[in-house]
């Protein structure tokens, strides 16, 4: 059945059908719903994506290993690093390649910057889809901060560029650290604290978000589920921690699991909680990764023309919308053979299709902010 | 001038941040509204995916007198990075006509405000009787707008 | 347990069904009979040993002259990453549907409808993903040529400056 | 304003059979200056909250046209003036094009019986507090009618979301009128000001513990109704694209727009009039203000600022606040609302009853009450000073730490 037809039928029934999208304010980026709906209550909420596939996995198909760093970059806009991160740590599981460890502990603080970055956003979407727009631009302030110290690290704001095959393009520039733990002290626990009393703990926020949409364990694994929504349903799965890639086992940190906070297990406002802890546990990652920070190189020696092996690996981190993985299939030559982005958005987005019947018209937009979607990560 | 608040993909983020308290683009007096009727300008910042564009069009025929586009970021401009791809449109200007091109992949929040200042400028020096002239056969035949979603 | 091992307990289990390990690099995978995919997939999840709860990705990739679909799983109680393949037809590929073992696999099995061409029998609804539902050809296929105009939208443009 | 009439007659000396002539002319003038104000304080409203909103944000909001950017709503007044008036293809037309008149002139109407001072005022109607539901419920109309008439089902949602709201809100609105009209014995806007001193005890809200709780009633009532955060569900931007005015452009969207600030305006006034003292000057009886021009003058400014504190209220709520979900809003009107409108009314007679008998009671209770306003405003202000204290150390949830 394609399209034409399911709004052919819904016109002609009881429904009303209601064009969501693309351009429409809540939607995280161009996703369209068509919504099914008998009045304010959703029968059916159906997903069209795709309004940003851009093909960046047959674009990998022509490009060189090292020239395609840029294009994950743009897999992810509001956590591009993980990308970058990603897509190493595959090439350099084909090539066996060891990384420094100063080249990784600037990885992970990378990551976790990003992180943070990443997170703000999305909880400041909740707020601001639930109608409340100034928590939205607390988060971006605090979030300029973290812009200035990437610029400062690799020269970009939003697309990154910073991982090489075998390292990280630069070293920390001068002042780096000292700037990075003035955020911190600032961040942790100064402005989680006061986002917590401006909207957290807002009554109006817990009853618009509590027990709406929420999604049992069980119905998260089978939909596969990824990263803080997994979490919030209250499975502990962290690839940081279950699957440990890069320096992540010399470091300490909890995973915050989701617990019915206000409301049941699995619910938006967990979602939306598990999400707030986990900033701070980045901030507490940030700190030991600056105290531990190793010198020596920050690159390996990595072939000029990079031309793997035979083979195939699958290199996954822990990104900020949960297990962002690229499939590599290599048949030996300067580009790859096939590429597969799997992200956490695109089972996400699958998730809302399945929970969206019978919530309420207001309650897909919580929903859709909760679960945190960026369109280009569903799109590639 | 009010901005409609469409942006599909990574210059989004660069768009809300110039709102933001940094640049803050209600300085000029700008806002954003979430309609297409309202906006004054249609900042399409992005990469525009043949599947997308014919929102874009529908967007901008939904728009009302004056109306502005902005293509922000080499994507919206070109095509840039994913000029090779196959479901990218390379370049807005091949489906609504634009009037500022701002570079950057994405552009910075100060590029864009210079931008929008631009756009201010080019405002400023429009001859209003050649605009009457062109308006003048939408105003006596054709529909006006199309229907929202 | 490593992947190895896992690999040995299924051809243990469906000795006729599953191939030798297979593939070079950090990964290895299993090939499967395209008609036992199912079976071997509910084998996975539902023996307590295993626990595969969560399928990760399905992909396709062309080899030009056969188009094979991989599926990775991942275990939360053994930490462990898998990967099975089928091989199936170039000109007609079509396999069984999991999506009623993993709900999951139902978007990524329409992705890789849209992107191969490949069939799932028994979707509930295998329409196109990312691509306009009246697009010509399945773009990741390595034969696939872009057509010069889409909806009177040209598809390539004059280059604005002249290449120096 | 017939008493200004009067006077204008005797200082022209125009014949007595002209009266009805120099009144319309009087009214007329008048009309135009409060349309005047109300259309310069919408404007200038427009500005401030979006300055109060940045300030919020830590952002610097308007500030390049005229000073501090006071004149950014007129550059936006002009550019809408200058807009297509665009009309869908498929609305109905008439309609679309009918549809801001109402939800102007509903508001506008309020002007009518809202006082200014002592004397200057539209005409103090006797049942000024049931023309001002009465009139209000034009909005709904044009509010429904714009929706419905944009054939789109967004405007569709919005305008019967708003229709509902309005609707079942303004029950509430008139019970908690109401609880105040028991003890003050009139319904004119006037005499209910006259009722109240110029002191805060003396005040309507601190009557006795009824009016108390009818002035929250009535401000959230009222909230809601005037479609403001946390109930703006009609204009939910990240739900309802801009819900009832989405295919409104120009023009018609600038009377949208007008009458969505003059409401603000609105708001604070009643609630001024009604439980605040109006423009009652402390310790000068209402007679004396009646009289003489200066006090007429203080007395406006001291009305004005008044409003203007609770317009302030509004634009802070409108910034902090998320907003509330559909049925949420309704079961909070019809679950609790109206049940504690129509006991409070009840407890007012009894208590105006007791009070009548024993009037040292009265005074106890609103200087009590006084204490406890003090006191919720008290922890408003230490609020307040916490936003402008650095950032806080103890976790705001127990389970955070």
């Amino acid at each position: 059945m394609n399209l034409q037809d399911i709004i052919v039928e819904a016109e002609g029934g009881q429904q009303m059908l209601l064009n969501m999208g693309p351009q429409h304010p809540s939607t995280h980026g161009v996703i369209r719903f068509l919504v099914k709906a008998d009045g304010e209550v959703i029968s059916e909420a159906i997903p069209v994506v795709g309004y940003l596939h851009r093909g960046i996995e047959k674009i990998a198909e022509s490009m060189p290993y090292a020239g395609f760093i840029p294009f994950t970059d743009r897999v992810d806009y509001l956590a591009a690093m993980f990308c970058n991160h990603a897509f190493v740590t595959a090439v350099e599981k084909l090539l066996g390649l060891e990384v420094p460890r100063r080249a990784e502990y600037l990885r992970v603080i990378a990551d976790e910057m990003n992180r943070i970055a990443s997170h703000l956003i999305a909880v400041g979407s909740m707020a601001m889809d639930i109608g409340a727009y100034t928590p939205f631009l607390h988060g971006i302030r605090e979030r300029e901060i973290i812009n200035d110290l990437t610029e400062m690290l690799c020269g970009g704001r939003l697309t990154y560029n910073y991982m090489r095959i075998g390292g990280v393009s630069r070293d920390l520039p001068d002042g780096f650290l000292k700037r990075l733990k003035g955020f911190l002290d600032r961040f942790d626990p100064g402005f989680i604290n006061e986002f917590n009393r401006l909207i957290g703990g807002n009554e109006i926020l817990v009853r618009r978000c509590a027990h709406v949409a929420t999604i049992g364990a069980d119905e998260a694994m089978d939909m596969g589920l990824a990263g803080p929504n997994l979490r919030a349903s209250g499975v502990s799965w962290d690839l940081r921690r279950d699957m440990p890639y890069s320096c992540y086992p010399d470091l300490e940190f909890d995973v915050p699991v989701g617990r019915g906070f206000r409301g049941s297990l699995g619910d938006s406002y967990d979602r939306f909680m598990v999400r707030i802890l986990e900033m701070s546990q980045s901030a507490r990652l940030l700190r030991q990764a600056i105290e531990k920070l190793p010198d020596g190189d920050i690159q390996a020696k990595a072939p000029r023309k990079i031309k793997p092996p035979a083979g195939e690996s699958y290199g996954a981190v822990e990104s900020a919308r949960g297990e962002l993985g690229f499939y590599l299939v290599s048949d030996g030559g300067e580009t790859p053979l096939r590429l597969k982005i799997r992200t956490g958005s695109f089972s996400a987005m699958w998730a809302i299709h399945r929970k969206s019947a019978g919530c309420m018209l207001a309650d897909l937009v919580v929903l859709l902010a909760s679960a945190d979607i960026v369109a280009p990560e569903i799109d590639r | 001038m009010w901005y409609l608040l469409f942006s599909p993909a990574c210059c989004a983020i660069e768009l809300m941040q110039t709102g933001g308290p940094r640049t803050d683009l209600d300085r000029f007096g700008m806002v954003f509204r979430a309609t297409p009727r309202q906006a004054d300008v249609m900042i399409v910042g992005g990469t525009v995916t043949y599947k997308l564009a014919e929102r874009v069009r529908l967007l901008y025929r939904q728009m009302s007198e004056p109306k502005y586009v902005i293509a922000m970021g080499s994507c919206a401009n070109s095509g840039g990075l994913f000029q090779k791809s196959y479901s990218v449109l390379k370049g807005i200007d091949l489906v609504v006509p634009v009037d500022i091109y701002i570079p950057g992949c994405p552009p910075r929040p100060e590029a864009l405000c210079e931008g929008l200042l631009r756009l201010r400028k080019k405002i400023m020096g429009e001859d209003w009787g050649a605009i009457a002239a062109a308006r003048e056969p939408r105003l006596k035949g054709q529909p006006a707008g199309e229907m929202a979603d | 347990m490593n992947g190895e091992a896992i690999y040995e307990q299924l051809r243990d289990r469906f000795p006729d069904k599953v191939s030798e390990t297979r593939g070079q690099g950090p990964l290895k995978c299993v090939y499967v009979k395209p008609e036992a995919i199912e079976e071997v997939l509910i084998a996975l999840r539902d023996q307590e040993t295993l626990g595969f709860r969560h399928l990760s990705f399905i992909s396709g990739i062309d080899l030009k002259e056969a188009i094979e679909v991989a599926y990775g799983l991942i275990s939360y109680s053994l930490k462990v990453l898998i990967l099975l393949k089928v091989t199936l037809d170039h000109e007609n590929p079509t396999v069984r549907t999991v999506s009623h073992i993993f709900s999951a696999a139902n978007w990524h099995e329409r992705e890789t409808f849209d992107l191969f061409g490949v069939k799932f029998e028994g979707h509930p609804d295998l329409r196109r993903l990312l691509l306009p539902e009246d697009w010509k050809g399945h773009p990741l296929r390595k034969d696939y040529k872009e057509e010069p105009f889409y909806h009177e939208m040209p598809t390539t443009r004059e280059p604005l400056l002249g290449r120096s | 304003m017939n008493v200004y009439a009067q006077t204008l007659m005797e200082w022209l000396k125009v014949p007595e059979a002209y009266l009805v002539y120099v009144r319309i002319g009087v009214f007329f003038v008048y009309a135009l200056v409060a349309l005047t104000f109300g259309a310069l304080f919408a404007g200038v409203t427009s500005w401030y909250e979006r300055r109060v909103a940045a300030r919020m944000q830590s952002r610097i909001g308007p500030n390049r046209v005229g000073p501090q950017g006071i004149l950014q709503w007129l550059c936006d007044g002009v550019k809408c003036f200058l807009k297509e008036d665009l009309v869908p293809k498929e609305a109905d037309r008439p309609l679309f094009r009918l549809a801001p008149y109402p939800v102007f002139i509903g508001i506008v109407s309020t002007f009518v019986v809202l006082p200014f001072s002592a004397t200057v005022v539209g005409s103090d109607l006797n049942v000024g507090l049931v023309y001002l539901i009465a009139i209000t419920a034009l909005v709904v109309a044009g509010i429904l009618m714009a929706g419905w008439s944009s054939n789109s089902k967004w405007t569709l949602l919005g305008g019967v979301r708003s229709a509902a709201q309005m609707v079942s809100y303004e029950i509430p609105l008139a019970l908690s009128l109401l609880v105040v009209v028991v003890p003050a014995g009139t319904l004119s806007l006037q005499g209910l000001i006259r009722f109240q001193g110029g002191a805060p005890w003396n005040w309507l809200v601190f009557q006795s513990p009824m009016t108390f709780v009818a002035f929250f009633l009535f401000f959230t009532s009222a909230l809601a109704e005037g479609n403001r955060t946390p109930f703006d569900l009609p204009e939910a931007e990240s739900e309802l694209v801009a819900g009832y005015n989405t295919e409104y452009s120009g023009l018609r969207f600038l009377f949208f727009f007008f009458a969505e600030w003059m409401n603000l305006y609105v708001i604070g006034a009643i609630v001024t009039a009604v439980f605040l003292g109006g423009w009652r000057i402390p310790g000068v009886a209402w007679q004396r203000q009646a009289g003489s021009p200066l006090l007429e003058l203080v007395g406006f400014a001291l009305y004005l600022a008044k409003s203007l504190v609770v317009v302030n209220v509004i634009i802070w709520l409108r910034w902090t606040l998320p907003r509330l979900r559909i049925d949420q809003l309704m079961k909070m009107c019809w679950k609790y609302f109206v049940p504690i409108g129509m006991v409070s009314i009840v407890l007012s007679m009894l208590f105006t009853a007791l009070v009548t008998a024993v009037p040292l009671l009265g005074r106890i209770t609103s200087i009590g009450l006084l204490v406890l306003g003090g006191l919720i405003g008290a922890a408003l202000l230490r609020r307040t000073a916490y936003a402008f204290s650095s950032f806080p150390d103890k976790p705001y949830f127990k389970w955070m730490v």
